[in-house]
């Protein structure tokens, strides 16, 4: 912004820091040291007349950074909320006095805690800038969405209805998907006693109605390049023509492939012709049409059938499925009801070892099927005998015997198969990475686990398509925002992200649309996506300092960086996250954010007045996850949980987006100890952003050699995993590293 | 409250749990104005009650700080707390609700600095812990309550306590003369993302919870594990607060039963396998678990986390619906009597502490919805035409674990987007 | 003209000189008291209770209930018919809704009566005694009436099976049923709430055919109501009545216990609290003598 | 197929269609969710070789002799337990009074079983006069063995009938007439008739 950079600091006295602080001297601090060209003391700054009194700075005096000495910056948001300044929280409460004994012994270590944050906010105030838009973005909202299945459809329809154009890209010669091969689904309504028609054909009419919505037949997405709000995807039809569309934000519904039954050899499959997979049993039943259903090798009308749940799934076996399909006890109660229903005489078993039919829909639905007479046998299938009828032996595990049934058709409840593409691992090596420099064919067959054919074909740095979680499935990691994949402004849908029936992928695809719609019109703004939406910075790096190591490109976690020719970093800003793993890769220290950087960090931890070592005053440096460990600490102080006066607690984005230099400055500086406090890393990563917490560990792994150099002990530099929960460890994990630093005395990096 | 502006372009959402929430959030984030209209003093809902989520064993309060962070960055949200929709008239794209507001007696002056809890002395029963504590009369719900602001229990007003409170108020927070009030919102659509609650554990007489102390709801449960809940973190008996290591887990209290909930209520088993996992946490391999079931309902990817907790030998499973728990009057162990239906065993079992895996239950009765909408015999909201600009998100359109809830919400706010879009279109 | 009146079905065993006699002479009294009226049915007969299932099938056993039904709706028209008996109360009621479920049933049952020319409307409703007490009559008016409060007298209430399940009384739980405690209490006297075997099966009527099964369930019944302090155990089923107080004897020989608990109907204590005799309140029918409840009869 | 052959092909529902078919209450059957509520509820469980449940599951595993054979379902005390319990709501006591009564009309029924024997001499006690005589059923309960183990199990529970006659509870005047119902002869006409009818329908199953 224009003009030159003016702070204001504002004292609060309110909750307890006037009786406990001496507010003049931290008005002192805050224009001596902290450069505040205007200071202001209130009783109770967030009052409307504590902030009109800011207001008024700004308009009228130009002050253009603003620092609050008050509260945690998670506390009276809504009235301290300033356009077009820099906002800056110096958390005096919380931080200090809610933390602090308020004995007089104390005072002179509480104060000078207080103290060193003003100067902190000051000195983070000096360094940073109000955001600036990109140039990057520009709003689209066009949809382009990867499947015609039910979910895709769905999703098409529905992003249509709120005014948004959609693409549907579909690589058979017609819409439906799995669906359109069903005689009929799973009811969705009330009463839920009786199987539906799918609707199928109703949504390929209204798709066809509906002039918002473009279908591209018998095409896949070749390639996929820029990001949210500028995606250009090559459409490429079968018959080889290609052509580019631009695209805000994508939709992928790529849905499942049916397990490979063939891997049964156990059940017969393969060997006897009566024996079938529930998709095959559809198309019996399509061509039944309401009439006896007929066996495949005879053309006999069946009279008895038997379904085998989880064949080949729950199962830890070689070529078998781990999870559980979910769909597949609904589906087969409602294909022994297209038996039932057409003949009650027709004998049918389930033959299952939990039965899942949850929800009000799924217990309703079993009930009616036990109504018809579906006879249900928790047994477990040891085997299918070929015979002129196949002969299913199994156990009785409620009669607890060994049994055996003869029967005109067996049916197997093989699961679902995502369809997610190329498997990328979250991770790649910075050797991987030079592979696929060198030699992008063979380093890609490096990158990818299973020679599969990608679906979306990313021109991404990090691999063409989503990145799997568990089993496969390109679902988010998260409980709380399942959208949120590892590519930004592109959300999957249906059984491609979690196995589910039609229904549940319908309403699925509905979310991913509203999310597809949301990052259209965020990336449009140039706000970042979740967590920290509305964030209007965004990376940058000096290209002349850059040393092409690229770090930054490989440790992405949502892959938002791609590489030049030279291998320079190419950012694409709406695919980014905000997270500043980038920024603390970067080993020369060239990237960074306009509100978010280097010396943003840096220079508040040179801002911290360093005692000489022998006033026995050490200092501990916190460097805290704003989204877990930064809370806990507030909570902490919430419930008056005391913790070293030592302590200057500095909250990071991430602790990814930590910088190797601010370890080396601070300890250069003469801090006794560092804590880094982050969010659980592993399988059942809580790091917002992936993977920071993880990469964080690892480099600090480095920060031995760092000390050792310094001949400083290793306990001086700790990194731990801190839950928002950690209420009463956070504080007792820095008292422990106060008595670590009494026991192994001060450091001698005081100057 | 009356400074709130709502236009029929407006989306009110009711109820603002993590279903409220994330409809809110995806709708405002796209420029739309939502309300959310909560009846607690505070927004969070049952997952703010909840200590961790399966199948990640994460903490709920790491996405509510989000979501509350979202929510207060965002100034097209209002949140109204303390309010209930008593009224809903009008059809799609114009809808007008009443909302009764009862008074919290705390205005937005409060800083939440604590100094009016600290003054009162007169306790309450404590709902957040399902009133297995007390808590002051002056009091923030719990750590993270989002508005940050105190609340003031009605029972308190007119004794010298409120008065005490008031005094010690420096920002003139406390208001005792605060009035309830009801007003009126237009709105284009309306998302009811009322949630559920759990199923009143004294209706199921055999299990006896209302007459048996060591036999516990699953959602006290959870507030045992927070270590700001109502035993400060640790599992053990309500009658004699000895360590509970033998714990029994009994699957559909109150689900799949004509006597009860017909519907099944799908989040038990997983939730009780996650239980199993707290009792580990606890007491490593002095636990004893055994869990009670009819099927294990671990639907999809959720199987991996049952495949694990089978691994655990300190877990049994033991396929039989619990007959009846009969107090040893010694030593005020639950005994289950019922019979293992996997081959026919009749067990007596006595252990410490028992878990009725209570099942869920619309927050809303059936018929007590403000306005005409298609809700079916189990009391779910179901998606129909009819229903015109009314939605149903999360829970109170079936039981569904957090997961879904928040997919559905997410599809909920859609629907509400085009409604009001349609609006806006036709209102140029 | 009496407050109220009903159609009565005593049962077999109500006879003079049967088993549960004492019931229904207790019962008369207690209604003089009420100013209840009890029109017997005409010439009823056996609901088979639930045992005959043995002998006779499905369509037999529910024409016995149908006959005495209709006999009902043709000499005490429009009268609930009453039972005290829980076998006759359970075996009517449930017969009445089969025929509501069961076209084919009801008529299947009338083609049987129609060879005594009899017809079954089935629009009666079948009601226990004791929901006479509690819905019509109620704890506030019961209590209004009591002279003689039955001060001291500790009492377990035996609630049984057939009298609680499956239809039990309207509000009251199958597993722990409150309405005889609030009776005794509404009388003065003091009900063991934490009784745990009030609803236990007394073997029903396999204490004839499984008398070692029935009688170890008796013993439990009985020294529970011992372990709680009680001076009597009360109960409104005759069956109930009879099990667990005629084989104290057999009993004790068996465990070696020293049983000589007194069993009484709800009836016999509203007699004697509303100031009635011990032989008005049939105290003479006890095989073993309800030594504290005659002792306030005779104040 | 006619009701008495045994042959059925195990887990084919033949024996399921035919308890639907002749047992009171017998469609409910394939309701059960084997739960098990019902077994861990009956005051004479541990007396079952096999409770309600599995039962439930020998019927639709075709285990028709092993079924109807079994004395389990005369253990049955009609308390009533079970129904108010069960999740499913089947009427799971008329289903046990249902197949004792189906067992006892194929002559399955365990020889000397004592409720079956004690039912039907009920039953016929019952259907004499109309009315239950309980002396003579008391009686015919003692001499079920005979005269001599008769004579002697009276005694034994002498001291318990003299008891009840002290309590005017049992009369001597009910061995001579006693009470009965005065159209006596119109009450087993209808009895017949309703017996006609059921067994009609029953041996026409199958036909």
């Amino acid at each position: 912004m224009a003009g030159e950079m003016k702070i204001g600091a504002y004292v609060c006295k309110g909750c307890g820091i006037g009786e406990r602080l001496n507010a003049d001297q931290l008005a002192t601090t805050a224009t001596r040291d902290g450069k505040a060209a205007i200071c202001q003391q209130h009783d109770y700054l967030c009052s409307e007349e504590g902030v009109n009194m800011i207001q008024n700075d700004i308009d009228n005096e130009g002050v253009n950074r603003v620092v609050i000495a008050a509260c945690s910056r998670r506390a009276k948001t809504d009235a301290f909320a300033f356009k077009h300044v820099t906002l800056h929280r110096a958390n005096l409460r919380e931080g200090v006095i809610w933390v602090r004994p308020d004995s007089d012994d104390q005072q002179e270590t509480t104060q000078e805690m207080a103290d060193d944050y003003v100067r902190m906010a000051c000195a983070e105030a000096k360094y940073s800038k109000v955001p600036e838009a990109s140039g990057q973005q520009g709003v689209n909202r066009n949809i382009l969405i990867v499947g015609g299945g039910v979910a895709g459809m769905t999703a098409a329809l529905e992003a249509s209805k709120a005014g948004y154009p959609c693409t549907i890209v579909e690589k058979a010669a017609t819409l439906g998907g799995a669906v359109a091969q069903l005689y009929k689904t799973i009811p969705t309504k009330a009463p839920y006693a009786d199987p539906q028609d799918s609707g199928v054909d109703e949504l390929i009419a209204a798709i066809e109605a509906d002039s918002n919505i473009t279908v591209h037949l018998n095409s896949r997405t070749t390639n996929i390049a820029g990001a949210p709000g500028r995606f250009a995807a090559d459409i490429s039809a079968e018959s080889g023509a290609t052509v580019t569309k631009d695209f805000g934000a994508i939709v992928q519904a790529s849905g499942f492939k049916p397990y490979d039954a063939n891997q049964l050899p156990e059940f017969a499959y393969g060997k006897n012709k009566d024996v079938v997979t529930q998709l095959e049993l559809e198309a019996l039943a399509k061509a039944a049409n309401g009439s006896a259903i007929k066996r495949p090798s005879d053309g006999k009308e069946v009279s008895s059938v038997v379904f085998v749940q989880c064949a080949g799934q729950r199962s830890k076996k070689e070529g078998h499925l781990e999870h559980c399909s979910g769909y597949c006890c609904s589906a087969s109660i409602k294909q022994a009801m297209y038996f039932k229903d057409q003949n009650p005489d027709v004998e049918t078993t389930i033959m299952y070892t939990d039965l899942r039919t949850p929800g009000a829909g799924g217990e309703n639905f079993y009930r009616s099927g036990q109504k018809k007479g579906i006879i249900f046998t928790k047994s477990v299938v040891s085997e299918v005998v070929n015979g002129a009828n196949p002969t299913v032996k199994f156990k009785d595990l409620i009669l607890n015997e060994e049994a055996e049934v003869e029967a005109d058709l067996v049916v197997l409840a093989t699961g679902m198969v995502p369809n997610a593409g190329q498997a990328t691992r979250a991770e790649l090596t910075i050797e991987e990475n030079e592979d696929k420099a060198d030699a992008k064919s063979s380093g890609e067959a490096q990158v990818i686990r299973v020679e599969v054919e990608s679906i979306l074909n990313l021109d991404y740095r990090q691999g063409k398509d989503v990145p799997h979680m568990a089993n496969g499935f390109a679902d988010s990691h998260f409980i709380c925002f399942p959208y949120e994949t590892q590519r930004t402004g592109i959300y999957t849908a249906g059984p491609t992200r979690r196995p589910m029936d039609a229904k549940q992928a319908m309403d699925d695809a509905m979310g991913a649309a509203m999310r597809a719609i949301g990052e259209a019109e965020n990336a449009g703004l140039g706000k970042a996506a979740h967590p920290r939406s509305g964030d209007l910075s965004f990376p940058t790096f000096r290209k002349e300092g850059c040393t092409q190591c690229k770090r930054c490109t490989v440790e992405c976690p949502f892959g938002a960086i791609n590489e030049d020719e030279q291998g320079y970093p190419v950012y694409n800003e709406s695919r980014c996250r905000r997270c500043g793993t980038c920024m603390g890769a970067c080993p020369v220290r060239v990237i960074s954010f306009e509100s978010y950087s280097v010396d943003t960090v840096g220079q508040q931890l040179k801002a911290v007045d360093i005692p000489e070592e022998f006033d026995e005053k050490p200092r501990i440096l916190v460097l805290a996850c704003e989204n877990d460990a930064y809370p806990a600490l507030d909570m902490a102080a919430q419930n008056k949980l005391e913790y070293s006066a030592f302590a200057r607690v500095i909250p990071v984005r991430c602790l990814g987006s930590i910088s190797l230099s601010w370890i080396t400055d601070s300890l250069n500086s003469g801090f006794d100890g560092i804590m880094l406090m982050g969010c659980p890393s592993g399988d059942n990563y809580q790091c917002h952003f992936v993977k920071g917490s993880g990469t964080a560990q690892e480099r600090m792994g480095k920060v031995g050699d760092t000390l050792q150099s310094l001949s400083l002990e290793k306990e001086r530099v700790a990194t731990y995993e801190i839950s928002i929960t950690d209420i009463h460890k956070v504080p007792k994990l820095i008292n422990d590293m106060a008595t670590t630093i009494e026991k192994i005395g001060m450091s001698p990096f005081k100057f | 409250m009356s400074d709130i502006v709502a236009t029929n372009q407006t989306i009110l959402v009711v109820g603002g749990g993590i279903s409220g929430m994330t409809a809110a959030i995806e709708a405002a984030e796209v420029g739309k104005q939502v309300i959310v209209i909560e009846k607690r003093p505070f927004i969070g809902g049952r997952v703010s009650q909840l200590y961790k989520y399966f199948p990640k064993l994460c903490f709920p309060t790491c996405g509510l700080e989000i979501n509350q962070r979202r929510i207060n960055a965002n100034k097209n949200i209002t949140v109204v707390t303390m309010a209930e929709v008593t009224g809903l008239v009008g059809e799609a794209g114009n809808y007008t609700a009443s909302v009764k507001i009862s008074p919290r007696y705390v205005n937005s002056n409060c800083t939440a600095c604590g100094a009016c809890g600290d003054a009162v002395e007169s306790e309450f029963d404590n709902e957040f812990n399902y009133n297995m504590d007390k808590r002051k009369g002056a009091y923030l719900p719990y750590n993270l309550a989002q508005p940050q602001r105190y609340v003031i229990d009605p029972q308190m007003i007119g004794t010298d306590d409120a008065q005490k409170a008031k005094d010690a108020c420096k920002f003139n927070a406390v208001d005792l003369d605060m009035q309830e009030e009801t007003i009126e919102l237009k709105a284009g659509a309306v998302i009811y993302a009322t949630g559920w609650r759990p199923y009143d554990a004294n209706k199921i007489q055999p299990y006896g919870y209302d007459r048996i102390k060591n036999v516990i709801t699953s959602v006290e449960f959870e507030r045992m594990m927070d270590p700001f809940g109502p035993t400060g973190g640790k599992l053990v008996r309500p009658s004699d607060g000895a360590e509970a290591k033998k714990v029994a887990f009994i699957q559909c209290a109150g689900s799949r039963d004509r006597n009860y909930l017909k519907h099944c209520s799908r989040i038990c088993c997983m939730a009780s396998l996650k239980q199993s996992t707290y009792v580990s946490e606890k007491y490593g391999d002095d636990a004893e678990v055994s869990i009670y079931y009819i099927d294990i309902r671990a639907i999809d990817r959720f199987d991996d986390f049952y495949q694990k907790v089978q691994d655990d030998k300190n877990v049994t499973f033991i396929k039989s619906k619990v007959a009846s728990i009969v107090e040893n009057k010694a030593n005020g162990n639950p005994t289950l009597h019922g019979v293992d239906t996997e081959g026919y065993n009749r067990y007596a079992n006595e252990h410490d502490l028992v878990v009725l895996a209570v099942g869920m239950e619309p927050s809303v009765d059936k018929d007590t919805f403000p306005i005409e909408i298609k809700v079916n015999d189990e009391g779910f909201i179901e998606h129909d035409e009819a229903n015109g600009g009314v939605f149903a998100a999360g829970c109170s359109s079936d039981a569904l674990d957090v997961n879904r809830a928040v997919q559905h919400a997410t599809a909920a706010a859609l629907r509400a987007i085009q409604v009001v879009n349609r609006v806006a279109k036709a209102e140029g | 003209m009496a407050k109220y009146e009903y159609s009565y079905y005593p049962g077999c065993s109500s006879q003079k000189g049967a088993s549960s006699s004492n019931l229904s002479r207790s019962v008369e009294t207690m209604c003089e008291e009420l100013d209840v009226k009890l029109n017997v049915i005409p010439d009823w007969n056996c609901c088979s209770a639930s045992i005959g299932y043995g002998g006779g099938g499905v369509l037999p056993r529910m024409t016995l209930s149908a006959r005495n039904i209709a006999l009902s709706e043709k000499h005490n028209v429009g009268q609930d018919i009453v039972a005290t008996c829980a076998a006759c109360w359970l075996a009517t009621k449930e017969a009445q809704e089969r025929f509501d479920h069961d076209g084919d049933l009801m008529a299947d049952t009338n083609k049987a009566l129609a060879e005594a020319g009899l017809k079954l409307e089935n629009k009666t409703k079948i009601r226990h005694m004791v929901e006479v007490l509690i819905e019509d009559i109620g704890y506030e008016q019961i209590g209004s009436g009591v002279k003689r409060p039955l001060e001291g007298l500790k009492v377990a209430g035996y609630v049984g099976c057939q009298t609680n399940r499956p239809f039990g009384i309207d509000g009251e739980s199958f597993e722990n049923p409150m309405y005889l405690d609030k009776l005794v209490d509404t009388l003065g006297g003091e009900s063991i709430k934490t009784y745990e075997k009030k609803v236990q099966c007394c073997g029903g009527a396999l204490a004839f055919s499984e008398p070692v099964k029935s009688q170890e369930m008796i013993h439990g019944i009985i020294e529970s109501a011992y372990d709680n302090g009680a001076d009597v155990i009360a109960t409104p089923c005759p069956l109930c009545q009879a099990n667990v107080e005629i084989y104290q004897d057999e009993i004790n020989a068996k465990y070696g216990s020293k049983f000589n608990m007194p069993v009484v109907y709800y009836s016999q204590l509203i007699d004697v609290a509303y100031g009635r005799n011990a032989k008005d309140a049939s105290l003479d029918g006890q095989i073993i003598k309800a030594k504290k409840l005659e002792d306030i009869a005779g104040k | 197929m006619s009701t008495n052959t045994g042959m059925v092909e195990k887990y084919r529902n033949n024996f399921l269609k035919e308890v639907e078919a002749n047992v009171e209450e017998g469609e409910w059957v394939k309701m059960c969710m084997q739960c098990g509520v019902c077994a861990g509820s009956c005051p004479l469980g541990s007396h079952w070789a096999h409770p309600p449940q599995e039962i439930f599951m020998m019927i639709r595993a075709g285990k028709r002799d092993e079924v109807l054979t079994s004395d389990s379902m005369w253990m049955c005390t009609s308390c009533y337990n079970c129904i108010v319990r069960c999740p499913r709501e089947l009427p799971i006591t008329h289903i046990m009074h249902g197949l004792a009564n189906y067992a006892k009309r194929l002559g399955l029924t365990p020889k000397s079983q004592p409720t079956a024997w004690f039912s039907q001499v009920f039953w016929d006690n019952m259907m004499k006069k109309g009315r239950v005589n309980e002396l003579k059923l008391g009686l015919s309960l003692y001499f079920k063995d005979g005269l001599v183990s008769g004579i002697k199990e009276s005694i034994k529970h002498q001291k318990l009938g003299m008891n009840m006659m002290k309590a005017k509870r049992m009369s001597i005047a009910e061995l001579f007439g006693g009470h009965g119902v005065k159209d006596i002869s119109d009450l087993q006409k209808i009895i017949k008739k309703a017996e006609e009818i059921e067994n009609a329908r029953i041996e026409s199953y199958g036909k």
